[in-house]
């Protein structure tokens, strides 16, 4: 007997449908079922997550996803998702794992954000007329500079990095997604003159072509980390911690393993990829330190060295200290950023908004003079371009993308990430569902999303009387709230929309 | 060629490494004294000799170099080695070997916590490390790969040859204890079997190397039984989700 | 000549490929009409192979020298010495599938005649290109085959 | 450039398509005895059913001989070939650099009593003889047709729209004897009288009086129409005019150039090399023929076309929408080879392997994908390079995923 509900009922219109089975075909649910002999098709609503491969590849329009209306006694407590849970757990005693991001409805301070505007008095700007920069230099800036009598820049410049715009891809490895995925985020960062990062999972090979648009990832497992690979990387990130898993680790289960990523990560095939939370020689921001600069002096100095961690409670104070340990960036990861796998119970319930973390951490920094030491990246959950340019005005240098990308992708957030089932051909190793991603085409979609978020900030900053994205970082004049606490407007530094 | 450490800055006493491995394959450092990161992502077949005692993450990432210590190393030495060979003519600190993915470390004497803690292995790549002494605790924690040796020699009459929390999440690999170990001590993640035939050319093989760098007899090596631990699975969590 | 070539690494099995040109090859040009209603009931001009690990759709290679054109023995199948386009004239089959005997690669479908690929007569785009979902299936200039 | 075509058929149209595309200039004529444009010969019996109008008959489109500037001296036989000539039965003679001789073949007329002169007797081989068969049979007409090969067969099945009392006499011990196997040709002939046609096999036709045909067996049939389809013998008579050497048919290079550099032969008149036997025999078949006609014309144009190198016996035939495929060696005489058979309901199918090759199949009701199995036994494929059961079912599936790849992927570009 299973105790379970089905989340989700398929509904077949039989007028329209013409029994071609691509649904059937389709489904790696098993969702969709042909009968043997007549050919009649059936569901199994109850495997159904709503990916919605079967209603898009569905030549006729024929299935509509709904939510199962055979619904548990409502209740404002006892939601269905937390009996369906239970009801999981006490059959299998297992800790209850998702993907994707935090589903759970907390404030989202970006909705509650509003920006400027100018009227008549300091006009706006004609994006389509004027020029607009939104390019962006990553990594640390001196105190000061010198130039010497001709005029020569006598200052050593810590290494720097140019993005066309203020959006980077978010670390997602060769192992929790596919190959196919990872290359169209590679080819689209090398197309729009940005970054993607390969997660702790290696390089594949086949990305070598995209090396300089690559941020290589160092984290507690070190998989896929040999001399070669810190060398080939555009920027070096040391992965502490993940917003939608803070205080957890990572864990790639054996079934995932396969060749390929065996060969990237170099380990045997089928065996778990453990990175636990902690990275077992740090202990302290002087081993941090340390590691910062082993990788440095293992690259020459060449390239920026990042360190990424969750923003939790005291961001603002560990930032501090990551910033003192040399690091050339920092990457604040909200609580809402996604994830391959995460216990439900640490994704939906430990750490804290990135609005906040990021508007705490920048002020610190500042208030320490440490600000122009790092540039500051934040992460977890942008869904737009606005949410890019009130995260600029909040203090971050630029933002990574990791959701919105794989939904310009395909990703319809079924969040069945750790299920390795995934029908779009992201989040999975199996060969007969990566091929359904193409880079030829998820590539330019990827691309596609860039450039439109990037005329959009150019759009926003224009409204703003703004022609340089470095003028509206950690603006936060731009910025009014509504809605919000005195409290909550005190966090993020910003008055309150009538002020 | 020959540099002199004195008090010189890591940043600076590498940079001369470099200028010397521009010209020569064999360098000799002398008079170290703690500084970190020497060969840290060298790269080639070079010779590097230490003298005194080398601080944390020496050769870290190192790919290829054949390194002897004559001292003791601190922390983190031989730190996700892709290949290579380290020499300790005393006692190594905290964490040697981590994530370590190739090549060999031989340690004359005892090492600290987190010895070989995520070591892997690929293919033909295997790493190892051979221990003189005993270990501290958490030896082998995480362990994916590779093959961890210890000896015990000069072990105190009542201590363990490795401390508590021995191989914990471990799922590769292999460690030899000579004499082996209490079971109270090793982890759930492994078991403790018998040496065959296979697992003692490999212990022989290492012996030998070890015998040859530190001037031991063979003999006075061999005369213990060695024990095996290994994981009981490579997917020791494998269980413990429930999808949503 | 522009022809039509198959990508397997990008071929999903969703067989769309073969609705669109049964659609395509159909009286009414409509995609629910074409699979449910018309009578008789149009043909696919080609067909995919495999499972969901392996899979292809297979249609006319429209050969320089078709082995299909000249088994014809009524003169109905033949190549357009403009467009190189190999065209069967179900007007003038009688079915014989001597065409289905001789094509080496399998791509002339058997029925009461003989149906094959015929680059949708000219579009554009043929259907089976301009509607696969993963652009496993390419229509460009090639060199010459067989 | 003077060309010249002995012959409208298969070989002889398109070998005269093909030295046009090499010589835009020569003149290029073709001598028929037959007043039509070149049609498809298969499709007499089509024609005697009305399925296939005479209108419909012609093979090219109607403004070929115009657009292709080829003169046509049609209705006039040609009588001999002599000195860089042929003579025409009108006593013209038509000069030549380059003589195509594809004349084709003649029907085999069995030592029978009562034949000659008979105007009940008809053979089945050109659209005259269609036309006249057409004419002379009633309804009632009581038809038997000498003959269980291909031709009189689909004559049988031709006539079968316009007479109900139709009887085939086979001396093999089944029909398609030539073809097919016992098992297959049996399925045949049940088809046949499922639909109304009466086989004889093991028989002969002794003696035809206008009313009975006397069996060899002392039976007698009714019959007050002969048709004489016991099959064709090679067309040689002007070759040997022209003196060229001549052994089953005309014997030519990989070219097909004859013992004379002038003149070429293609088609059923021309002695072939059988790739599935190795034998020298005619193979009296449409796409031997057109492929021949092709070589031929180009290189008699100075062109290149890469030389015949052996063809194989291939047919597909319909009868009663029943079809059948055979292809190379389908009765093997010996037991070096392996055969499969899988049969279900009136589905046949029977594969012959040797040395781990194809070397001929029977498909009966089963043409999917045939060209398949065409292309292994061409090709000579080592089976154990293809995975699958290939006999349960073939796709380009079976072969190598690098195969499959030049195959679809535009891989076989040269």
């Amino acid at each position: 007997m299973n105790f379970l509900n089905p989340e989700f009922q398929i509904i077949r219109d039989k007028d329209r449908c013409i029994k071609c089975g691509a649904c059937v075909r389709q489904c790696s649910y098993e969702v969709h079922v042909s009968d043997k002999d007549t050919g009649e098709l059936y569901t199994n609503d109850i495997n159904c997550v709503a990916c919605h491969r079967c209603t898009s590849i569905c030549p006729t329009r024929t299935l509509t996803v709904k939510k199962n209306e055979s619904v548990y006694r409502e209740s404002a407590n006892w939601t269905s998702d937390y009996i369906n849970q239970i009801f999981r757990q006490a059959e299998t005693g297992g800790v209850l794992l998702s993907g994707m991001s935090n589903p759970q409805p907390y404030p989202i301070y970006w909705d509650k954000i509003l920006l400027n505007a100018s009227q008549v008095t300091n006009p706006s700007i004609d994006p389509l007329r004027e020029p607009m920069e939104t390019r962006t230099y990553i990594g640390a800036k001196p105190d000061k500079i010198e130039f010497d009598s001709n005029g020569k820049l006598k200052t050593k410049m810590p290494p720097q990095v140019k993005l066309e715009m203020p959006i980077m891809f978010s670390a997602m490895s060769f192992g929790s997604i596919s190959l196919n995925a990872q290359k169209s985020l590679a080819a689209a960062a090398q197309q729009c003159g940005t970054l993607f990062n390969t997660g702790e999972g290696g390089l594949h090979e086949e990305l070598m072509p995209y090396k300089d648009c690559a941020i290589v990832q160092v984290a507690s497992g070190r998989f896929g980390v040999s001399k070669e690979y810190l060398d080939m990387g555009r920027i070096i990130e040391i992965k502490i911690g993940q917003g939608a898993k803070p205080g957890i680790g990572g864990h790639l289960p054996g079934e995932k393993i396969n060749e390929d990523v065996s060969k990237t990560r170099m380990i045997p095939i089928g065996t778990d990829a453990i990175s636990p939370a902690p990275h077992h020689d740090i202990y302290s921001i002087e081993d941090l330190r340390q590691l910062v600069y082993s990788l440095k002096e293992a690259t020459n100095y060449q390239k920026p060295v990042s360190v990424k961690i969750a923003a939790v409670h005291n961001s603002a104070a560990i930032a501090s200290g990551i910033a003192r340990a040399g690091a050339d960036i920092i990457v604040l990861d909200g609580f809402r950023g996604g994830t391959g796998a995460a216990p439900v119970r640490i994704r939906d319930n430990v750490g804290i908004p990135i609005e906040l973390a990021l508007a705490a951490v920048d002020e610190r920094l500042r208030s320490e003079s440490l600000r122009s030491k790092v540039s500051l990246i934040a992460a977890g959950s942008f869904r737009n371009s606005a949410d890019v340019v009130k995260g600029i005005a909040l203090g971050a240098d630029a933002v990574y993308i990791a959701s919105a990308a794989l939904i310009a992708m395909g990703c319809h957030m079924c969040r069945q990430c750790h299920t390795g089932k995934c029908n779009w051909g992201i989040a999975t190793q199996r060969s007969d569902l990566v091929k359904r991603l193409n880079p030829e085409i998820m590539s330019q979609r990827a691309a596609n999303l860039l450039t439109a978020w990037n005329h959009e900030i150019k759009e926003m900053l224009g409204g703003m009387g703004i022609n340089s994205i470095d003028s509206l970082r950690g603006n936060r004049l731009m910025l009014r709230g509504i809605g919000l606490s005195q409290k909550e407007l005190d966090i993020l530094g910003i008055k309150h929309a009538g002020e | 060629m020959i540099i002199s450490a004195n008090s010189k800055h890591y940043q600076n006493l590498n940079e001369d490494l470099r200028k010397a491995y521009a010209k020569h394959k064999k360098v000799t450092i002398k008079d170290v004294n703690g500084q970190r990161y020497i060969g840290c992502g060298l790269k080639g077949d070079y010779n590097l000799d230490i003298f005194g005692t080398p601080g944390n993450d020496l050769a870290a990432y190192m790919d290829g170099p054949v390194v002897r210590v004559s001292g003791n190393v601190q922390d983190a030495a031989g730190n996700t080695m892709g290949s290579g060979e380290i020499t300790v003519c005393g006692s190594a600190g905290d964490a040697p070997g981590y994530a370590m993915r190739g090549g060999t470390m031989y340690i004359k004497s005892n090492v600290g916590y987190r010895c070989g803690i995520h070591m892997k292995e690929y293919k033909n790549s295997r790493p190892a490390i051979v221990i003189g002494g005993c270990a501290g605790s958490f030896l082998g924690e995480y362990m994916a790969g590779g093959i961890i040796i210890i000896l015990g020699l000069d072990k105190p009459r009542d201590a363990e040859i490795a401390g508590y929390r021995f191989a914990t999440g471990m799922h590769g690999g292999v460690i030899y204890l000579r004499g082996g170990i209490p079971k109270a001590r090793i982890s759930n993640e492994v078991m403790a079997l018998a040496c065959d035939e296979d697992d003692k050319k490999i212990i022989s093989q290492y012996i030998d190397g070890y015998c040859s760098r530190f001037n031991y007899d063979r003999k006075d090596i061999l005369n213990e039984e060695f024990v095996k631990i290994i994981p009981r699975s490579k997917r020791p969590y494998a269980n413990m989700y429930a999808y949503v | 000549m522009k022809r039509i070539y198959a990508r397997e690494q990008y071929c999903i099995n969703c067989r769309l490929c073969e609705c669109f040109c049964k659609t395509a090859h159909s009286v009414s040009k409509d995609i629910i009409k074409a699979h449910k209603t018309e009578k008789p009931e149009p043909v696919s001009r080609l067909f995919v192979e495999g499972d969901n690990m392996l899979s292809f759709a297979v249609n006319c290679r429209h050969c320089d020298k078709p082995a299909c054109v000249e088994a014809c023995i009524t003169g109905a199948m033949v190549k357009d010495p403009e467009t190189g386009i190999v065209i069967n004239n179900s007007e003038r089959c009688v079915g014989c599938l001597s065409c289905v005997l001789a094509c080496p690669y399998g791509a002339v479908k058997a029925g009461n005649i003989a149906y094959k690929c015929d680059l949708c007569r000219g579009e554009e785009m043929p259907a089976c290109v301009k509607n696969c979902p993963n652009r496993a299936l390419i229509y460009i200039e090639g060199g010459s085959e067989r | 450039m003077k060309y010249v075509i002995i012959g409208n058929g298969a070989a002889g149209i398109s070998a005269a398509g093909a030295i046009r595309k090499h010589d835009k200039k020569g003149s290029i004529t073709v001598i028929s005895d037959e007043p039509y444009a070149a049609y498809g010969r298969p499709l007499i019996s089509y024609f005697i059913k009305g399925t296939v109008t005479q209108d419909k008959m012609p093979y090219k489109s109607p403004s070929f001989y115009e657009d292709y500037r080829i003169k046509t001296v049609f209705g006039q036989s040609a009588e001999k070939i002599e000195s860089g000539s042929v003579v025409l039965n009108s006593g013209q003679r038509v000069e030549f650099d380059k003589l195509l001789i594809a004349t084709g073949s003649l029907p085999f007329i069995p030592p029978i009593s009562g034949l000659s002169g008979n105007p009940n007797v008809f053979t089945f081989l050109k659209l005259d003889d269609a036309i006249a068969l057409k004419k002379a049979v009633k309804r009632d007409s009581r038809v038997v047709i000498v003959g269980g090969g291909l031709i009189g067969l689909k004559a049988a099945e031709g006539l079968h729209a316009i007479c109900d009392n139709i009887t085939v006499v086979e001396l093999a011990d089944r029909v398609l004897a030539a073809v097919i196997d016992k098992q297959g040709g049996d399925i045949v002939s049940d088809h046949l009288e499922k639909n109304g046609i009466k086989c004889i096999t093991g028989n002969s036709v002794e003696a035809f009086n206008n009313n009975e045909a006397i069996l060899k067996n002392g039976e007698a049939v009714g019959c007050d129409i002969l048709v004489v389809a016991v099959g064709v013998r090679p067309n040689v008579r002007l070759a040997e005019s022209a003196g060229i050497s001549i052994n089953k048919g005309i014997v030519t290079n990989e070219n097909m150039q004859t013992s004379n550099p002038d003149i070429y032969a293609a088609g059923d008149c021309v002695e072939s090399f059988d790739i599935t036997d190795g034998s020298k025999r005619i193979l009296a078949l449409w796409p031997n023929a057109v492929r021949q006609g092709i070589i031929a014309g180009s290189h008699m144009a100075g062109g290149a076309e890469p030389a015949e190198k052996g063809t194989m016996p291939l047919n597909s035939v319909g009868f009663f929408s029943l079809n059948v495929m055979t292809c190379g060696i389908t009765d093997p005489r010996d037991n070096s080879y392996e055969t499969i058979i899988k049969t279900e309901g009136q589905k046949y199918k029977k594969f012959v392997i040797k040395d781990d090759v194809l070397r001929g199949f029977v498909l009966v009701d089963s043409p999917h994908r045939a060209g398949l199995y065409t292309a292994l036994v061409r090709d000579k494929k080592p089976l154990s390079s293809l995975s699958g059961d290939i006999t349960e079912e073939m796709g380009l599936i079976n072969f190598s995923k690098d195969e499959i790849k030049k195959k679809i992927g535009g891989g076989e570009i040269q």
